[in-house]
């Protein structure tokens, strides 16, 4: 195991992986001579040359269908989208395109294609450039679509997605990039389509991913500190296939669930998590499961309106006091379970 | 040139007969014809080596069948049956045949473009000797797909033919309204590719153009390549082309490219009336046995639903009908 | 009232308000000589001329966006996209454009512009043909989004979106098009972002939009005639905003819920309102909501597969059957509520 | 001549400034400054016509300011504050004033450029006498609404000009890597629409070639505009630009079009270096005044965060605070 940063483990499997299989080459636009926006592909140019780190022009659209099309004749691109705000340009090709080339044609030709791109917000970067848009993809059958949080996850999902044959969009985070974690020193690839409970609990189920799942963690450690609570906090990881067992047997255990996200709170990435606990966890929950989620406005640039559009520690933790307290007070009227 | 002509030939059989399983109901969703472009497919494909690749949009049944896939899994994948080239996944709008390559068969316009640059691009970047076609209607030039392709193209010097089939409409509108240049090829210059236009109706034009256009992809540039055409008939088997005057239609029979090349074999005495005539009758019993291929062809089953799910099974795959609840026995079936 | 086809009260609504008011124009692919991909726009061309009832070249991003910008001058333009599969080209000029510039320029410009798209399936398009993704409007604060179900809607809901100083979301649907129904000969909008109860019951809430709440009312009244069950409908219409305090209402009412709908499940509309009944009935809810959804596969065209991955009105009565049996269960063992 | 370099200096300072403020953190986010380009600016806007309508990118600051638009409240809406332009809402790529017609300030490449043909399409609809002005980078050539929205503004002879800011690099990559036809103004060949390229580092031949561009734009065509430009520092104000090199940056600031500028003033009599550096103490004081008044301006109160949620209110709009529950006396708030 060696600490590093998310950046750097991102780093790390994105080299290892050309060196192991040529097919696989970097398309994007400054990833070469820029070293990336976010520097994730730094060193990359000068050390596999501009055949497998490739410049490309402004043009989300045209060079993300081009790696779709590499990759139906076997090359295995990793594309680069600067942010996913920009991915709107590119969402015919991959929702038209990359999701259906497989399943249209009847299973002849595979898109063995990644596409890496961050989420954002809380940067002051305003309305354009704040989105959380993944519900986009994870809504698509066709894509994979996974969100690591930790350096560990990042390195062993992109390893993944990387070797899977199919399209994987897989989102990082502006405010991760600069987080550590100890990450395996092997390259042993994740499994995708599975949640990680990265905290065991009773008290009530904390849901989150990419940022969020590092919140909800923190939040946890914290609350287990000052209040002797015990949360179980499950971090997603992946967004489609969506691991629905995972979830249901937490919130099965403790009979309650909060879900944080990043997104726009009406139609996002909870509501199918909150859905899915509702049917499933029927019987067991004791109270509603709450969602905690950006406001629904075009985000400000304003640092104090960008604030109080953002979730924060704080509103999770109100959120988890309130549906705690609705328990007690069901659970007074009905008595314990089982 | 017989070749070409048979060629045709069959081609303009194949699809009146599409047109009529359409009316039949055997075909369903929207159904376009390529009744016109004989000329324009024939001698576009001809030049093509068996290993180069063909990307198309929708309007693509003639270039399956000029690329020589079976015209019997052609007219199946139409009736939406088993032996389709796409197994009825695709139907007329998205055919599919790796070993033909060619490599679909889409229904959003434009968006080849930008597939069938990166087919190149894998090309050029194993070194192989392959070379990509890509066409392309005339409306599809106004699309940003067609821009930012072209560039990338001329940027990175792909082994790509672009091809514009210029039948002088996108559905009902005609090129001048619809492109501020409708010199179409001349838009190459924007990237600093080469460009030329040939006249579509004339099989053996189209064959010469592209067989140069082809040389350039094969030394490592991109081409534009307009090859000006005609569409016989509506945009789909349903539209009904109200739009377009009496004298067009009159105008389109005068060079229906397929009655102009036989006129042309007769008249240079590579063949006659009677061996036309007989010709088309073979042709005329072959797409019949065709048809009744397909018709005779399966369903896919209702079990194959999620077969093409994914390439790489993955834990918690969804896999459910429309019936099914969320949770319960039912929502098994995912590979774990 | 006039008994008329969804298709003709769409066309209606255009003329009177072209004729209304000169600030509206039309703009779109085939919709003047061709006279509209599915006819809806048959005969303005003639009557109004070159000037307001605009061909547009092959080009979603260019002409939304330049409807976008002519809005921001006092235009009202109402675009039609083909199909919402083809919205995706022009998804960022939506997203990032329409939905920010009043939110994002602190309120100084307005954008008063419909985009009109036909949803489908169902049709054999095939999986690039097929989609219903009008939760990539939804999902979008600045967006207003509606999906009229009735040529009276239809028509009121046009004339609303039309008089609305915010861009809308008009979603039809290629197989509401020839239905019809009675429609008022006044012009008067509708308001958006109000459901409608379109029948009144208390042994369950059935949920739909568009063509799914025809399906909705359809199977309803039959479970009505040939078993004497007590149905309430509810017709969304609008999509954003939501209209959470009728749903709610109603299921607070009939203690179960199920939802209609022709979008994938996973992520789709129906999981937010499935969400939202969870946590606003949560007292009152005596089953799972149950959603009866696509297939998630791309859309096959074969017409058995398409068949086998479409929600017909058998796996809604089933849905509405096990949903009861359910209940029935329940209520065995917890008694009856109130 | 002077006015000119008054304004170039004045952007020049605020600029710098604002790269200060931004090591502050008095400015947040991304910040593009129009550093090296202030006689392309000055050039530029100074053939507008005061009804004319101006659309932009997100390195727009000088242009806000060449437009007339008053610089406290410029700086204001980078400091993010109430009296900024935006209202705090935008931010350095966002800024807008309806009033100066600076209609944006868009932070997404190519996205103001079918929203200007549009607002030309207005103008036209209207028979009004106006111009659109739309500039945009070089890189920026590259992307589909780039050509989709040419194409249409030749088909439809809009009022418009659109200017192409060849800074000669898009972040880190040179024209020469991101456009297959790197001179760029060849480009409005593809539509037919007349296009020219002037240089960018004298305002005064800028101003020239953009009254050209005007009065075509006002004849009822659309004209390409390419003006070579020169970007003195890194993309944005984080940027090192560490991928340029020693001799280039050395010749960025032999060509600095400011100090040109004033040399020229001196050697043409016009002005004097005594003056010239009391303009400029004159300069700097204004500016400070200018950030004072910014930072003094009060941040947005939260209480107006769902203030622009609509332009026409609706019942059941979403006013909910992350915070709050979905149900419950916190949903109310919205108007029914
Ligand atoms: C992005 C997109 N927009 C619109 C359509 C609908 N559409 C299908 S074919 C067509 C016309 C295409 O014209 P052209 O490129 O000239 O090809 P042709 O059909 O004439 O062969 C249109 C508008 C589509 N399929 N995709
Ligand atoms: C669609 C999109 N892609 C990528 C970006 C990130 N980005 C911001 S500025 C820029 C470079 C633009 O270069 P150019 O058009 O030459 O303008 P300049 O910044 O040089 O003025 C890029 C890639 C973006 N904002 N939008
Ligand atoms: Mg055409
Ligand atoms: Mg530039």
């Amino acid at each position: 195991m060696t600490l590093m940063s998310y950046r750097q483990a991102l780093h790390d499997a994105l080299r290892s992986e050309m060196l192991r299989d040529e097919n696989v080459l970097l398309m994007g636009e400054e990833i070469g001579v820029f070293e990336g926006s976010y520097k994730i592909t730094a060193g990359l140019l000068a050390e596999f040359g501009e055949k497998r780190v490739r410049d490309t022009p402004i043009a989300e659209e045209g060079f993300t269908g081009a790696a779709i099309g590499a990759a139906m004749l076997g090359l295995r691109p990793v594309v680069e989208i600067m942010t996913i705000n920009f991915s709107l340009l590119a969402l015919d090709q991959i929702v038209n395109h990359a999701a259906k080339i497989y399943g249209m044609f009847g299973g002849q030709a595979k898109v063995p294609l990644v596409i890496r791109t961050p989420g954002g917000g809380g940067q002051q970067l305003g309305a354009t450039h704040s989105q959380n848009i993944e519900v986009y993809y994870a809504f698509v059958p066709g894509l994979k679509v996974v969100a690591p949080s930790t350096p560990a996850d990042a390195k062993a999902l992109l390893i993944a997605a990387i070797r899977d044959d199919d399209p994987v969009l897989f989102l990082e985070n502006l405010a991760l990039y600069n987080t550590k974690g100890e990450v395996p020193n092997h390259d042993t690839p994740a499994v995708i389509g599975k949640a990680a409970v990265t905290r065991e609990g009773h008290h009530l189920t904390l849901i989150g991913y990419s940022r969020m799942a590092h919140v909800a963690k923190k939040v946890a450690d914290q609350l287990a500190d000052h209040d002797g609570l015990d949360i179980e906090v499950i971090d997603l990881r992946s967004l489609r296939p969506l691991d629905r067992d995972t979830i249901i047997e937490s919130v099965k255990k403790t009979h309650a669930a909060v879900i944080v996200e990043d997104d726009w709170l009406t139609y996002g990435i909870g509501a199918e998590v909150a859905a899915s606990i509702s049917d499933g966890a029927f019987d067991y929950l004791d109270a509603p499961v709450r969602r905690v989620a950006m406001a629904e406005v075009p985000m400000p640039y304003s640092k104090s309106l960008e604030s109080a559009a953002l979730p924060s520690e704080n509103d999770v933790i109100q959120a988890i006091y309130q549906t705690l307290e609705a328990i007690g007070h069901r659970r007074t009227k009905t008595g314990p379970h089982d | 040139m017989l070749d070409f002509y048979r060629e045709m030939l069959f081609i303009r059989r194949f699809e009146e007969r599409a047109a009529r399983s359409y009316t039949q109901a055997l075909i369903g969703g929207y159904c376009h014809l390529n009744l016109g472009e004989e000329a324009t497919v024939v001698g576009l494909i001809s030049s093509l080596r068996p290993t180069d690749y063909l990307f198309t949009n929708y309007r693509e049944h003639g270039y399956a069948i000029a690329r020589g896939i079976d015209p019997r899994r052609i007219m199946a994948e139409l009736y939406g049956r088993v032996d389709g080239v796409s197994k009825g996944w695709g139907g007329s709008m998205h055919m599919f045949d790796f070993e033909h390559r060619l490599l679909g068969g889409y229904g959003i316009v434009g968006g080849q473009v930008p597939l069938a640059t990166g087919a190149a691009l894998a090309i050029d970047y194993r070194g192989g000797d392959e070379i990509v076609m890509c066409t392309m209607g005339d409306g599809t030039t106004n699309i940003g797909a067609f821009h930012e392709s072209l560039n990338i193209a001329g940027l990175w010097n792909l082994p790509i033919v672009y091809v514009i089939v210029n039948n002088r409409l996108g559905m009902g509108t005609t090129v001048e309204k619809s492109s501020a240049e409708p010199e179409l090829y001349k838009r190459g210059a924007a990237y600093r590719i080469e460009a030329s236009r040939v006249d579509g109706l004339d099989a053996l034009a189209v064959a010469e153009a592209t067989a140069h256009a082809i040389e350039v992809a094969r030394s490592g540039r991109p081409y534009l390549l307009e090859v000006v055409s005609e569409r016989l008939r509506g945009h789909s088997v349903v539209d009904p082309a109200k739009y377009r005057s009496a004298e067009e239609v009159a105008s389109l029979k005068e060079h229906d490219p397929v009655h102009t090349m036989a006129a042309r074999l007769v008249a240079e005495g590579i063949s006659d009336d009677v061996t036309l005539a007989i010709l088309d009758q073979e042709v005329l019993a072959n797409i019949e046995e065709i048809s009744a291929f397909a018709e005779a062809s399966a369903f896919p089953d209702v079990d194959t639903l999620f077969d093409y799910n994914y390439a790489t099974a993955v834990p918690n795959d969804s896999r459910r009908l429309p019936g099914q609840p969320l949770f319960g026995a039912s929502t098994s079936g995912a590979p774990s």
